[in-house]
């Protein structure tokens, strides 16, 4: 099976980190990376940022997660010049993250995980 | 209802729930946050205390108090779902000595804060079924056990565990243990239904 | 039209000052308070806090969002006990709050709000 | 295409930019977040920067210099999708020097990254009403200002304006206002078709 890991990208730096904090809490050896706000830590969302997020990341396979739609086109160009295989899923932000590192935490594999974020689709 | 025999309900129950407190954290580390046996000795340690300090009358004082601090103390869904089954307990304590009927509004208190029903892995899989069984007279250390023991084999729907799916079976609900621990003290305390 | 304000409850204090961070950008002027964590800001909700967040906020109509179950219950002990007329929304925690914000900054009313947010619907 | 009038365009956007950043950020905080200005320029400003410092030789180059700037200075939804036409501009003109075509392939790399179609109150209403004007030939500063002001009439359902539903209605997209200056100076620049 491949190795799972979650990519958080937030537009505040610290909604980012206290996501990670949350998520920390029931996936302790999940790999978790994130993003949150510009390159200034201003709000927003950065390209170079996410770009690290992907790379640092130890999972094959990455989930990502962001706030609000302009997160979703920088996501979007990071994914088309990464190597690794990323699903990125229109959901939730805080609510789905949480579920999939509870559910990678528990080894559940990635079809699991994405029934159980199924309903939490609302972009 | 003997208030001392109330209070000493309490104080067996604190020193369960600090005598296990890794455990009960261990079991939410499976399927939930990990912080159970952690919310559950920070707010019986509380209870404590208060009850020290103010050195309630009355039965229902008793509960109320314990209510209240588990609510405002506590930090997890534990908090405010323990503290409803007390402050509801408190109340129906007030006008009742039944045992039966405290517990039983204790229930619905837990009920009508979680939106939970038997069989969702929580702590009522252990209250309804203890609750049944004094109703039937046959209430038992046994009967407690084996109501917890049954939560392995539940797939959580309610609580942190809910985020598990099908993944949450095969464990003991944390809760639940810790409401275990709450019915084999009162039994221990010699609290009944007469 | 009744004065609506918005009370946000996560179980991290950086998400929830995050989130008013996020919030204040596209509603300056709109009432919010929030909770976060514990009273000893850890992770967790705290009834305190909440109460508190209710009584400061200058609102007389309440719009309460959280992020995971167990701050609803909190919140809703604290609904049964405050003066305040309070609606809770078991939405899309950051998304549904974001726009809450920006509707009533716009002027919109509780309706046009819970339109809005009735598709964020996932707890 | 002629790179120098290329060059010349940038810095004319550039400067249109700085000039009316205020105004582009007052257009965003009635129906976003107040900040289209400020990215617009600051990444603009580094675009020239990056021009200087390079000194691309062909209009692919600079297309693609300026695009992936913006890409990464921005930090709002304009970035990826000025960034994005810039850069989809840059492939196309690897293979052609038609205005039209260029720009066509722009507006296709926006529709890709933002998912959106016309009339959705974004940018694409004033990118694709001017290349249809570019095709009939009757490109204009007043079909430019005309697709820029009939944005005020669009409900979003795109960007941040779209969580506002009916409330966007009655306001100037910002970015169809700041892409009314790139053709603007589009223009100015003697950036033409042929
Ligand atoms: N909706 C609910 N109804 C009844 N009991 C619940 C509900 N949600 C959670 N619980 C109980 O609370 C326990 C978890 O408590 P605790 O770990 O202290 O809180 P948290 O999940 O907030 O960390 C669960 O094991 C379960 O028994
Ligand atoms: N999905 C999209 N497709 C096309 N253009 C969009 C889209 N989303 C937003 N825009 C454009 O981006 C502009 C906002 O840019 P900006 O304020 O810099 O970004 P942000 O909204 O992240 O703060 C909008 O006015 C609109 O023209
Ligand atoms: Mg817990
Ligand atoms: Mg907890
Ligand atoms: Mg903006
Ligand atoms: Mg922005």
């Amino acid at each position: 099976m491949t190795k799972l890991g979650v990519v958080v990208v937030s537009h505040v730096p610290e909604i980012a980190a206290g996501v990670v904090k949350l998520m920390r809490e029931v996936a302790k050896d999940v790999a978790i990376t994130f993003s949150g706000g510009t390159d200034e830590n201003e709000i927003g969302t950065s390209f170079e940022k996410i770009q690290a997020a992907f790379e640092e990341n130890e999972g094959e396979t990455i989930l990502a997660f962001y706030d609000l739609g302009s997160a979703k086109m920088n996501l979007e160009m990071v994914m088309e010049l990464t190597e690794k295989e990323v699903r990125l899923y229109d959901t939730a932000f805080i609510e789905s993250s949480y579920t999939a590192v509870a559910l990678i935490q528990a080894g559940a594999d990635l079809a699991a995980i994405e029934e159980q974020l199924a309903p939490l689709k609302i972009k | 209802m003997n208030v001392e025999a109330v209070k000493k309900w309490m104080i067996l129950f604190t020193e369960k729930v600090n005598q296990n407190k890794a455990y009960l954290s261990e079991l939410d580390r499976a399927i939930g946050d990990g912080d159970h046996g952690m919310n559950m000795a920070r707010g019986t340690t509380e209870v404590m205390a208060a009850l020290e300090a103010k050195n309630p009358a009355t039965v229902a004082d008793v509960f109320k108090l314990t209510g209240m601090t588990l609510v405002s103390k506590v930090g997890g869904a534990s908090g405010p779902l323990y503290g409803s089954a007390f402050i509801s307990m408190a109340k129906e304590a007030g006008t009742t000595d039944s045992l039966l009927a405290i517990l039983q509004a204790g229930l619905n208190g837990i009920e009508k804060r979680g939106q939970a029903v038997p069989g969702e892995k929580t702590m009522i899989d252990t209250w309804q079924p203890v609750i049944k069984a004094l109703a039937a007279g046959n209430l038992s250390e046994q009967t407690i056990a084996d109501a917890v023991a049954h939560t392995k084999e539940i797939k959580a729907t309610k609580g942190r565990a809910s985020y598990l799916g099908e993944r949450s079976i095969g464990h003991l609900d944390p809760g639940a243990v810790s409401s275990g621990y709450l019915f084999e003290t009162m039994l221990e305390a010699g609290v009944t239904n007469d």
